[in-house]
């Protein structure tokens, strides 16, 4: 049995204006438990709080019902009270009569009416308490970063530079990403490469990053704090160590006509490459579908050239495991395909491409060298014509595009129409556009800059049909403002591919237990408050694997995921919510309701050795609860059939208790 | 004041995040609505068990309300889901088994949102008042 | 008059299956109409005017025989809107009047010629007359 | 294999030829078509207004037909077969307008929409097989460079045609590769030819099917080969010296009947 002591507070005349305290304290004496009762004008004073403290002492109190404002006020107050008292925390219970009571009835009688029975339901709450101690669990002081995009090396660098160990996990043989084909920046013109190649550099040269380059995720375990993590390095059969990216064995390869995936296959790489000048890690990689000698054995030319010895046909994939704090998820984005949108032509032209192609035509480093050629003739167009949203916005098949608006379309479409006009001022820019939606620092002082100082001509409309017909591409268009339907001989045609998640995050949401949407975007644990949360604890979010994201969007998104992560690894330990939910494993039926209905992936399941009636053993699968990655939200213990799920701090005893209490 | 006048018993389940905080904001600017809502703070709108809400009929009240985040706004992502669900099977199955529609309810209410909870709390009081005292579910074991 | 114009909105409405307030305003279905030249109300307008219950003009248009039914507006729009199936619900509401038929067994034989396909004559009746 | 054949007005009238020939191969590729009791007109066009039952009952029944004989049905005009699918799939999504038909047809059991309905070009790709055909071509059209034309009563609308991608459309040329020749892919090969106005507007329809074989010939076409009679005429009448022909006269000249049932 508790021994509950009652202490029932004025709050001046907040409280006792309206509730007759001495009444409520009285009245509650003679409530089961209850040894001790009474009232004080402010019980969140020192002086109320010794009151409580020296009760504790006195009366051997086990439990605490304190009748004040909002437990969302000073409940954490007088659980402190408690603990230095030397009884548990979460012994106390608060009755919330001034918020729930005093502060919306005018009369005493009723006040005080209702403040007792808010009292008893309280006091039959305490009544079931049990201590709860906050479970604990060591954070490994490390983190990993998947995906090496502007995204991942931000937030590398950040946590690296806080003092904590960062690996950073990317598919391709680079980091770099998507920025790393991009020309130039909107809204300052500044090139792509002259800001991102400097930060990977730093991530090179930084002694806390380490790059596991042309590696992917293989299996994620464990939770907040420890999860253990396999990486499977792809065996590039370059020696990573010794390999100087001198180039000579590139020079030297002759299977020469691969598609370049970096050039985003309009020009051709060797079969042993390096994708660009200023790759990080700065190693060759041999493509095994490409390569002779590992398809047929013959060749070894790589191997004859390479001054250093770095060639090994024979290497392997390696698998490495490691144990990380937390997780950072920075998968980015790819264009969508353009196949559903032939009314374009995209495939039966070469010379219609998408936004993510024009940026390597009019790079320096491109197929063209920078120079803007048409990909089927090499010839200087004259017409262009850029097509806006395409596949975004686009609700009518989910096969064909996507019903969101991909966000970064508007404003490096006027970045490209912008730089021909400037380049070649005798080219004719259109871009047909939906709405223009600019909003950001500068952006549409920039999109109308396009407009008016370099003669862009924006064509609110859609095209319809683009029809190759000799070296030209008709486009069939309208245009809704002058009610016309528009046929113009264009060279070229650029599409604003909407863009879509990384394929790779679907099986790596899945390894995590962290939800998506319906569009395989990563969600947040909060739209508004937690935007770089994952709702699984430790696991944080960066870039465009969230939504569409431009660069500085992404950049301080994947700042402030870097810092809350730190947050995480500076503590040596992680305190729980001892609210948590907790399994009668006798009572579990092993149906996996629970484990369906969690959000954060917290309850598994287990095959555990039981002692039966008959002094037999069994073996039966039942509900784990990893108490350092459940919330307490409860839907468990709902959800579950055979009612062995029970929440600490919120037991279905315990809110029967109050009913009752209520509905004496 | 009347002396016969009857006064319905009602149980507010408020979810800590949103309704519980409603509830405060509403005290906070002295947002009148009748002292027959009782309160019971929960984690979440989902962690309300059906069960308890046919306890409290059993147990006499008249109206029981579920408050709960506004959709989409779930602090533990998609709790109040559950809730609508669970709430729209069981609401039918009390309807089927004669307790008034009106008995039962099931509202969005956020932090910021006490006028709301209050306005809810009167309009849901006076539904209740109406129907008058509920007997269907009561068990005579524990009359009032 | 403004009663029966929504009467007759709703109908076209529920017997087109279509519901114009879906559309975004892109003009893609005007973009892709091989009739577009031909019409004095375009596709997009056409969407327009139903949603904002400005039938009159439209029944009134030539622009309902121009449309050739062949659906690339249905294909094409990003948000499902299906012009075409309203051009035809308000196509069906004027020749279902007395005496509205676009075309007549009379008119046919001055537009015929040799090689002319009966699906022509036969699929011209279904489109345009009672 | 016998379907069920539902050959149309035209086929009977100004295109035996398309009909002629579709029934000599397929005797060769071992179908049977089965051609439909007492058939009636498709209407030649699909109205898509949900309060007119009445003129598709004719396509009702022919699919009821089907039915009864458990088999499916084939067409070859595009437009038979556009009006014959969008029915069964308004009798398979539309409850009041099943409702409704089967009340006019008065039949035991109600028509519910069963039947698998093809076009005989999918005949050809699901039921015979490209490969299977490949086989028995004994005149292969080497050399030969064929501009496939789609139209838009095959191909739309896509959600209930699902014949093949709308916008890229492979299945005409697959079956010209199977005869040998080489496909020539042009993008007006699903844009209309005008044929709904050819009567009312023919300088309209004109345009449209100029455009068509203008942009075919701008790829070098030989020929352009087309499954409806309207589009033909469109294309013939009014486009440029390149021929247009049935794609079953092509089938029937690469499987060797061509001569055949000329000389017989």
């Amino acid at each position: 049995m508790q021994r509950i002591g009652v202490f029932v507070c004025w709050c001046g005349s907040n409280i006792a204006g309206t509730v007759d305290v001495h009444t409520v304290a009285e009245a509650l004496k003679s409530e089961p438990g209850v040894v001790f009762s009474t009232d004080y004008q402010y019980m969140c004073s020192q002086a109320g709080q010794d009151i409580i403290k020296n009760a504790i002492k006195e009366h051997n109190l086990t439990g605490i019902v304190v009748c004040s404002c909002s437990p969302r006020m000073h409940e954490a107050t007088f659980r402190k009270t408690a603990a230095a008292a030397g009884i548990n925390p979460y012994m106390v219970e608060i009755a919330n009569i001034r918020e729930q009571c005093s502060w919306v009835h005018k009369d005493m009688q009723t006040g005080t009416e209702k403040a007792i029975i808010l009292g008893k339901a309280a006091v039959a709450k305490v009544n079931l308490n049990t201590p709860l101690t906050p479970g604990e669990s060591p954070v490994t002081k490390r983190a990993l970063v998947i995906g090496g995009g502007i995204a991942g090396i931000q937030t590398a660098l950040d946590i690296a530079d806080a003092g904590f160990p960062v690996d950073i996990v990317e598919t391709k043989p680079t980091i770099g990403g998507k920025m790393a084909q991009l020309d130039k920046t909107f809204p300052t013109l500044d090139c792509a490469a002259c800001i991102l190649t400097p930060k990977m550099v730093d991530v090179a040269q930084n002694e806390n990053i380490r790059i596991f380059s042309y590696s992917e995720v293989q299996e994620i375990k464990g939770f907040v704090g420890n999860f253990d993590v396999t990486i499977k390095k792809r065996a590039r059969f370059v020696k990573e160590e010794i390999c100087t990216g001198c180039g000579a064995c590139v020079e030297k390869c002759p299977m020469k006509k691969i598609p370049n995936e970096f050039n985003l296959g309009m020009d051709n790489r060797h079969a042993i490459y390096i994708p660009f000048a200023q790759a990080v890690p700065k190693v060759a990689t041999i493509d095994p579908n490409a390569c002779n000698m590992l398809k047929k054995g013959k060749c070894g030319i790589c191997s004859k050239v390479c001054s250093a010895g770095a060639i090994d046909y024979t290497q392997k994939d390696e698998f490495i495991s490691e144990k990380y704090g937390a997780i950072v998820v920075a998968t980015g984005f790819n264009p969508i395909s353009m196949e559903k949108f032939d009314e374009y032509a995209y495939s039966q032209s070469k010379d219609v491409i998408t936004s993510l192609e024009f940026e390597r035509l009019t790079n320096a480093a491109g197929p063209t060298a920078g120079k803007l050629l048409r990909p089927s003739d090499l010839k200087h167009p004259h017409t262009i014509v850029f097509v806006q949203c395409v596949g975004s916005r686009c609700a009518a098949c989910a096969e064909k595009g996507k019903e969101y608006c991909s966000k970064i379309c508007c404003m490096y479409t006027a970045k490209h129409a912008m730089l021909v006009r400037d380049k070649y001022p005798d080219t004719e820019v259109y871009v047909f556009y939906i709405d223009v939606r600019t909003p950001g620092k500068n952006f549409d002082e920039f999109y109308r800059r396009a407009v008016e100082e370099y003669g862009v001509k924006y064509v609110k409309g859609m095209v319809g049909k683009v029809t190759p017909e000799g070296d030209k591409l008709k486009v069939q268009a309208s245009d809704l403002i002058a009610n016309k339907q528009l046929h113009i001989d264009a060279d070229l045609v650029v599409l604003a591919a909407a863009i879509e998640p990384d394929k790779s995050a679907r099986p790596l949401a899945t390894m995590l237990t962290a939800s998506m949407d319906t569009n395989d975007f990563f969600t947040e644990a909060h739209p508004k408050l937690r935007p770089v949360e994952s709702p699984t604890a430790g696991v944080f979010l960066s870039g465009a694997c969230q939504g569409p994201k431009d660069i500085p969007e992404t950049v301080s998104q994947a700042s402030a995921a870097a810092s809350k992560v730190i947050g995480l690894l500076v503590k040596d330990k992680l305190t729980g919510n001892p609210c948590v939910a907790s399994p009668n494993e006798l009572m579990c039926n092993g149906c996996s309701t629970c484990e369906r209905v969690c959000p954060y992936g917290a309850i598994t399941y287990e095959d555990k050795e039981f002692m039966m009636p008959d002094r037999s053993k069994a073996i039966r699968r039942v509900a784990q609860v990893n108490p350092a990655v459940c919330q307490g939200c409860g839907a468990c213990t709902v959800a579950c059939m055979s009612g062995a799920m029970d929440l600490r701090g919120f037991m279905g005893s315990q809110i029967i208790a109050e009913v009752d209490a209520i509905c004496k | 004041m009347q002396v016969n006048e009857y006064k319905p018993l009602i149980v507010a389940f408020c979810c800590n995040w949103c309704s519980y905080a409603g509830a405060d904001l509403a005290g906070n600017n002295r947002l009148a609505y009748p002292a027959d809502v009782k309160i019971i703070r929960v984690p979440c709108s989902c962690r309300v068990n059906p069960m308890f809400i046919l306890r409290a009929f059993q147990r006499g009240a008249d109206g029981v309300i579920i408050c709960g985040c506004h959709p989409g706004d779930c602090h533990y992502t998609s709790g109040n889901y559950y809730t609508r669900r669970r709430m729209a099977l069981l609401f039918s199955m009390l309807d089927y088994l004669g307790i008034e529609r009106e008995r039962t309810r099931l509202e969005w209410v956020s932090a910021a949102e006490g006028a709301k909870f209050a306005a809810t709390m009167n309009d849901f009081v006076e539904k209740v008042t109406a129907l008058g005292e509920n007997k269907r579910l009561e068990d005579l074991r524990c009359k009032r | 008059m403004h009663n029966d114009n929504t009467r007759l909105t709703q109908e076209i409405i529920r017997a087109s299956g279509v519901n114009p307030s879906k559309c975004m305003k892109c003009g893609k279905c005007s973009a892709t109409c091989p009739a577009y030249d031909e019409m004095e109300y375009h596709p997009h307008q056409f969407v327009y005017m139903v949603e904002s219950g400005d039938l009159e003009p439209l029944m009134n248009s030539k622009s309902l025989y121009k449309c050739l039914s062949c659906f690339a507006c249905i294909d094409r729009c990003p948000r499902g809107v299906e012009p075409a199936k309203l051009v035809e619900a308000v196509r069906f509401a004027v020749i279902r009047q007395q005496g509205a038929d676009h075309m007549t067994p009379d008119d046919v034989p001055a537009k015929l010629n040799e090689d002319i396909p009966q699906q022509a004559i036969v699929s011209a009746f279904r489109k345009y007359r009672k | 294999m016998i379907v069920s054949y539902f050959p149309g007005c035209t086929l009977k009238t100004k295109a035996q030829d398309l009909d002629m020939y579709a029934r000599k191969c397929a005797e060769v590729l071992g179908v049977t078509l089965e051609e439909i009791d007492n058939w009636q007109c498709c209407g030649g066009v699909f109205t898509t207004v949900n309060n007119d039952a009445v003129t598709k009952l004719s396509s009702v029944r022919a699919l009821d037909f089907a039915r009864s004989k458990t088999q499916p049905l084939v067409s070859v005009c595009s437009a038979c077969h556009n009006v014959l699918k969008q029915t069964n799939h308004a009798v398979q999504t539309d409850k009041a307008f099943a409702d409704k038909v089967n009340l006019y047809m008065g039949n035991e059991s109600p028509y519910d929409g069963s039947t698998q309905v093809y076009h005989y070009l999918e005949m050809l790709r699901d039921l015979v097989g490209f490969d299977a055909i490949k086989e028995k071509v004994v005149n292969p059209l080497k050399g030969k460079k064929i501009a496939a034309y789609y139209g838009c009563l095959l191909l739309r609308p896509s959600g209930v045609m699902q014949m093949d991608d709308p916008e890229n459309p492979q299945i005409f040329e697959d079956l010209i590769r199977a005869l040998g020749a080489e496909p020539v892919i042009y993008a007006m090969r699903n844009e209309c030819c005008g044929g709904y106005v050819t009567m009312e507007s023919p300088e309209f329809a004109a345009k449209k099917s100029k455009a068509i074989t203008d942009n075919a010939a701008s790829f070098g076409a030989d020929m352009i080969v087309t499954a409806c009679p309207l589009c033909k005429y469109n294309l013939e009448k009014n486009g440029n010296s390149v021929p247009v022909v049935y794609f079953t006269e092509l089938l029937a000249e690469a499987l060797g009947v061509k001569e055949d049932t000329q000389n017989a």
